[in-house]
């Protein structure tokens, strides 16, 4: 197997778009939270320099190795999620490394960052950080649930587990979108993506009122600025496999922008307006409501 | 559908002293500190949990972060130094502390007040309760994770304090109630602006009673939760809005009317579940009376008059020996000065009864066992608890 | 009303004078120490003095006493009661009623820390209340001298300078004396 | 104001015993084993600070000080009664948040510490503690002219008076308390100082460490914790 750099490189430029579009994207995100609340809100580029301060910061303490490799994780969920996932449909360019099978993995990588975390918070060895793993993988077990079921809704729809072909299916006008060829699994879908958005009101793993703030409690400068750059990541890379398995895909750079931030504010305008839930109460709705909706799905097709 | 009550069979059962027995080693619990740097606590004050997964199993409740020694000091200050210190006692609604301590002055030195003045306090007073109870009900949508309605309410939190500096000259602590009467007379249109803050006011809260009040996750995560049994209220010292959400209407301005309360037409609002929602809804209530309080108050105020009695020569005020105990009912419930004179220039002792001494202190530890961790913000919250006033 | 409650005590618990000089509603009474329970739960159960308001003493350092104020409210009858009890301030030891009104542990609590007065059998009497690792006398008694203590403890800054504030307002208030 | 008893002495002499759950012991872990417990030991690290250099080139650190003046982390912790104030900064009045200014709720994330208002001794071990936790280059400010030299509590038995004896301050606010307007101007006159390269307080505190200790150590009569406590 010989090695395709260009594609490599390709990949990389995708990624280096998808961050600074993140950064753009969640500081205009919290910018639209604070004119709710009335306020001005943040610098539309300060997550930029918040992440340079970060890793400008002098001292840094660890805790052990699975603290260091804790972020690393993190990140590499999200980056992982990205690349295994066609980015721009109908371009080679921008398709990274999307495979047959690519669905499957997707949904691994899904899981595989909340998993580090887990290991690296845990070694950190703070209270809050521990409360915040369980709460957190509990959480996300159960909304994964419907998602879960949705993508087999849906790839027994498509007959395929390759996004690219999924995409392919939904092309020709908005009416082939799965949101509308299949509405039940998009809603199960949609459960699972408001429940890991880590937005109220499902946002009990970070509650900063109970436990302030989680898992990251320990982490400080580069290993925050790690996990910042995964925090403006992993939800774009999310939001992508839902744009391309509910919502058609995008074909260029410009479809890609709008489709993500209308989809990204679903998440946030539930968010702004909510409590949070304490955590096996977001179980049991998940259980109560997205898993018949995920199980409907499937039955449907 | 799912059963999530832990079963309490594994937990060790009380001793014989009526503690639980509780063995730190044998890793089943852990010790979990709140506070003081959290902000999940109302103030500077920690909580020392002990959780047995994320049940709570004892709590204990820390003070003293903030002790000044009030009381201490007081006794060196003569009567009218103690002024400008009393209203640092209790930081969000100081003027309770000017006027308690003001109508005990006056009452062991025999001072009528003036009307005007009368009036003047109670103007104040409401307009520190209102403030009080925005705060509360900020920090309550806070602790449950709704940022955006605390946001609103200290906006409107904010835009009082520009009366109260028009009215007093400063935003925070004002020492305007004194001794013998008031510092001043109320300014030219003050009605009117007043008029638009309330109207301003009334329309953030019809915002929040939407995303707030009508909300379904803040319903499932407030009812039901922190239930304050109404038999606890007598032994526990409780008051204010906390027993009145549990059906017994105590309020000071209506049992013992104080100032001018006994010419203001206006209703205790009472709930009868006794649990997280029920006292943020007495409180919620509240503002309302506290709304129309205050615009009954600038009806009915008086044209003119003086604003200060007569008072002795304050460098050289002595008050004859006595003790006299002046309560009112502040934005957390009964509030009181005891103070006690000896005949010199100096109170011999001055004991601050604030409310939050009991509900934070000796109710609050009797409630935290077997509530979740995520809700002993909320519980915390819900008692409306203001450190200083614990520890002075 | 006072009058009335204090006649059908007074005999039965060899009560002091009735002192209702301060404000309307509102009386003090002498209370020896060994009455201190029955009156307390007299007042609590039969009475309607079912609120504690508050727990607190004075130090009357020139009569080598403590005195304890016990203030009760009967919100049915609009009434305070103050029971004041006397005790020696070199054996400072109080009664509990903790199991009267368990808030009143707390209270015991401060009085332990801040006057050092004692309260054999009040729960947690004894652990740190307000203070942290205090090894000075009680604070609250009269001869701890709060400025003395602050200045032994730390130093002002340097070029600090204090205007009298007892001639900075005579001057503004009385220029005539 | 009453006048000084010039014959009370401070007691000097008596020293606080060690609490007992401080004091080494051995403890049964749940799988049977016995292990040594000494509660006033760090299992991670209890040599002292050191000073940090700055970056190399100049331009780098200037850029570097840039970043770090304009996001400011704040610590949520109110130590004193200033911290009313803070929440109206946070709030759409004056919404400190537009000069990059956040609050966040762990030690290890945030740069500055607010000591809001006075500090009294059980709150200055707290604030020694978790300014010791927080990671460099950190800044304090003091709120407040009860920071300043006492202010209304300069009598006081349980406050303390000079807040730079105890941490490096960069900067005082002074007020009782201090209007949002005055700590937003503060803010601005800390930024310049940084964006200056003068904030050097983490480098102080390393490099007068005993100088800081001694101090902390004559008003905390109780001190049990390490000396210094990443």
């Amino acid at each position: 197997m010989s090695i395709d750099w260009p594609r490599i490189g390709y990949a990389a430029l995708t990624l280096f778009i998808v961050i600074n579009y993140g950064m753009i994207m969640t500081a205009l995100v919290r910018k639209i939270g604070a004119r709710v609340s009335g306020r001005y809100g943040i610098r539309i580029y300060q997550n930029y320099i918040d992440l340079v301060k970060n890793i400008a910061l002098r001292s840094k303490i660890t805790h052990g190795v699975m603290y260091y490799l804790g972020p690393v994780f993190r990140l590499t969920g999200g980056v992982g999620l990205l690349l295994f996932v066609p980015t721009i449909y109908g371009s080679a360019m921008w398709s990274n490394f999307s495979f047959a099978g690519d669905l499957v993995l997707a949904l691994y990588f899904v899981f595989f960052g909340t998993l580090g975390m887990a290991l690296g918070a845990a070694e950190s060895g703070h209270p809050y950080s521990a409360i915040g793993i369980t709460r957190g993988l509990s959480q996300v077990t159960v909304a994964e649930l419907p998602l879960a079921l949705a993508v087999f809704a849906i790839s027994l729809q498509y007959q395929t587990l390759n996004i690219t072909d999924i995409v392919a299916a939904q092309q020709g006008g908005i009416f082939n979108w799965t949101l509308f060829t299949n509405p039940v699994a998009t809603l199960a879908a949609l459960f699972a993506f408001v429940g890991t958005m880590m937005r109220s009101p499902f946002d009990v793993v970070i509650a900063p009122q109970e436990i302030p703030i989680g898992p990251p409690t320990e982490y400080h400068s580069s290993y925050l600025a790690l996990m910042q750059t995964n925090r403006v990541l992993f939800p774009i890379a999310k939001t992508v496999i839902y744009m391309n398995l509910f919502f058609g895909g995008a074909t260029n750079w410009f479809e890609f922008a709008i489709k993500v931030f209308a989809i990204y504010m679903i998440s946030v305008l539930v968010g702004v307006v909510h409590p949070r839930f304490r955590v096996e109460q977001s179980i049991t709705f998940f259980l109560k409501w997205g898993l018949p909706v995920g199980v409907l799905a499937i039955l449907l097709v | 559908m799912f059963s999530f009550q832990p079963d309490r069979s594994q937990y060790p059962a009380p001793g014989p002293d009526g503690k639980l027995e509780i063995d730190l080693e044998t890793g089943q619990y852990l010790k979990l500190w709140q506070g003081p740097n959290h902000p999940g606590m109302t103030g500077n004050m920690s909580v020392e949990l002990t959780v047995c997964g994320d049940e709570v199993v004892e709590g204990k409740t820390h003070v003293g972060y903030l002790h000044r020694g009030f009381e201490k000091l007081m006794e060196r200050r003569s009567f009218i130094q103690c002024f400008p210190i009393v209203c640092r006692i209790c930081v969000p609604e100081p003027d309770f502390n000017e006027y308690c301590y003001a109508a005990a002055v006056e009452n062991l030195a025999g001072i009528e007040v003036p009307e005007y003045a009368n009036w003047m306090r109670t103007l104040i007073l409401e307009m520190g309760r209102f403030n009080s109870y925005m705060m509360a009900i900020g920090g309550m949508s806070g602790a449950l994770g709704l940022g955006v309605v605390g946001q609103w309410l200290t906006y409107v939190r904010d835009i009082m304090l520009d009366r109260f500096e028009e009215l007093t000259g400063a935003r925070i602590y004002h020492m305007f109630i004194l001794p013998g009467g008031v510092r001043g007379h109320l300014p030219e249109g003050f009605k009117d602006r007043m008029e638009e803050v309330l109207k301003t006011a009334e329309r953030y809260l019809a915002d929040v009673d939407k995303v707030m009040f009508s909300n379904a996750v803040y319903k499932r995560r407030t009812k039901g939760v922190g239930y304050i049994d109404p038999k606890l209220f007598e032994p526990y010292g409780v008051t204010g809005p906390n027993a009145r959400a549990g059906g017994v209407a105590k309020d000071v301005r209506k049992d013992a009317p104080y100032l001018v309360y006994d010419q203001l037409d206006f209703e205790v609002p009472t709930e009868t579940a006794s649990d997280i929602w029920a006292r943020t809804n007495v409180r919620r209530r509240d503002i309302d009376v506290s709304i129309d309080l205050i615009r009954q108050i600038l009806k009915k105020f008086p044209k003119g008059g003086e604003v200060m009695a007569e008072i002795p020569n304050v460098l050289h005020w002595k008050i004859p020996r006595g003790e006299t105990y002046i309560k009112g009912e502040s934005s957390r419930g009964e509030y009181g000065y005891y103070l006690v004179t000896d005949g010199s220039g100096y109170p011999r002792r001055v004991n601050v009864r604030g409310p939050s001494y009991t509900h934070a202190m000796a109710l609050l530890e009797l409630l935290i066992p077997g509530t979740n961790i995520s809700d002993v913000a909320a519980l915390m919250v819900s008692l409306h608890t203001y450190p200083p006033e614990i520890e002075r | 009303m006072m009058q009335a409650i204090y006649d059908r005590l007074k005999d039965r618990f060899q009560l002091g004078a009735l002192d209702v000089r301060s404000r309307k509603g509102l009386a003090f009474v002498d209370l020896r120490r060994e009455f201190l329970r029955p009156v307390l739960t007299e007042l609590r159960d039969v009475e309607g003095f079912t609120h504690l308001i508050l727990l607190t003493a004075v130090d009357w350092i020139e009569d080598e006493r403590f005195q304890l104020t016990y203030l009760l409210n009967n919100r049915q009858k609009n009434l305070d009661l103050g029971l004041r009890l006397r005790l020696d301030r070199n054996l400072a030891i109080g009664e509990t009623i903790h199991d009267l009104w368990p808030t009143a542990a707390t209270y015991q609590r401060e009085l332990r820390e801040m006057f050092g007065i004692a309260f054999p059998g009040s729960p947690r009497v004894d652990e740190e209340f307000i203070l942290e690792g205090w090894t000075d006398m009680p604070p609250y008694r009269r001869d701890f001298d709060t400025l003395a203590y602050s200045q032994q403890t730390h130093a002002d800054r340097e070029g600090r300078e204090t205007s009298d504030p007892r001639e900075f307002m005579k001057q503004i208030l009385y220029p005539k004396d | 104001m009453k006048h000084m008893d010039p014959n009370f002495r401070k007691d000097t002499k008596t020293e606080f015993p060690q609490r007992e759950e401080l004091k080494p012991r051995k403890v049964t872990t749940p799988d049977g084993q016995v292990i040594d417990i000494e509660p006033l030991q760090d299992y991670f690290c209890q040599e002292p600070p050191k000073v940090h250099q700055k970056s190399y080139f100049k331009i780098v650190e200037d850029f570097y000080n840039w970043c770090r003046a304009e996001s400011l982390w704040i610590l949520a912790f109110g130590t004193g009664c200033g911290a009313i104030e803070m929440r109206p900064l946070m709030t759409p009045r004056f919404d400190a948040y537009r000069y990059g200014i956040q609050w966040r709720a762990t030690p290890r994330q945030a740069n500055l510490l607010m000591i809001s208002g006075y500090l009294s001794v059980k709150t200055l071990k707290r604030a020694i503690r978790t300014y010791e936790q927080m990671q460099g280059p950190k800044y304090v400010v003091g709120l407040g002219s009860c920071t300043i030299n006492g202010g209304m509590y300069w009598d006081s038995y349980n406050t303390i008076k000079k807040l730079e004896e105890y941490l490096p301050v960069d900067l005082y606010i002074a007020g009782c308390m201090p209007r949002p307007e005055a700590l937003l101007a503060g803010f601005m006159e800390l930024k310049k100082k940084i964006k200056a390269g003068n904030a050097e307080g983490a480098n102080k505190y390393a490099e007068k460490f005993d100088w800081y200790k001694a101090n902390q150590k004559a008003v905390i009569k109780d001190w049990d914790m390490p000396d210094y406590n990443w």
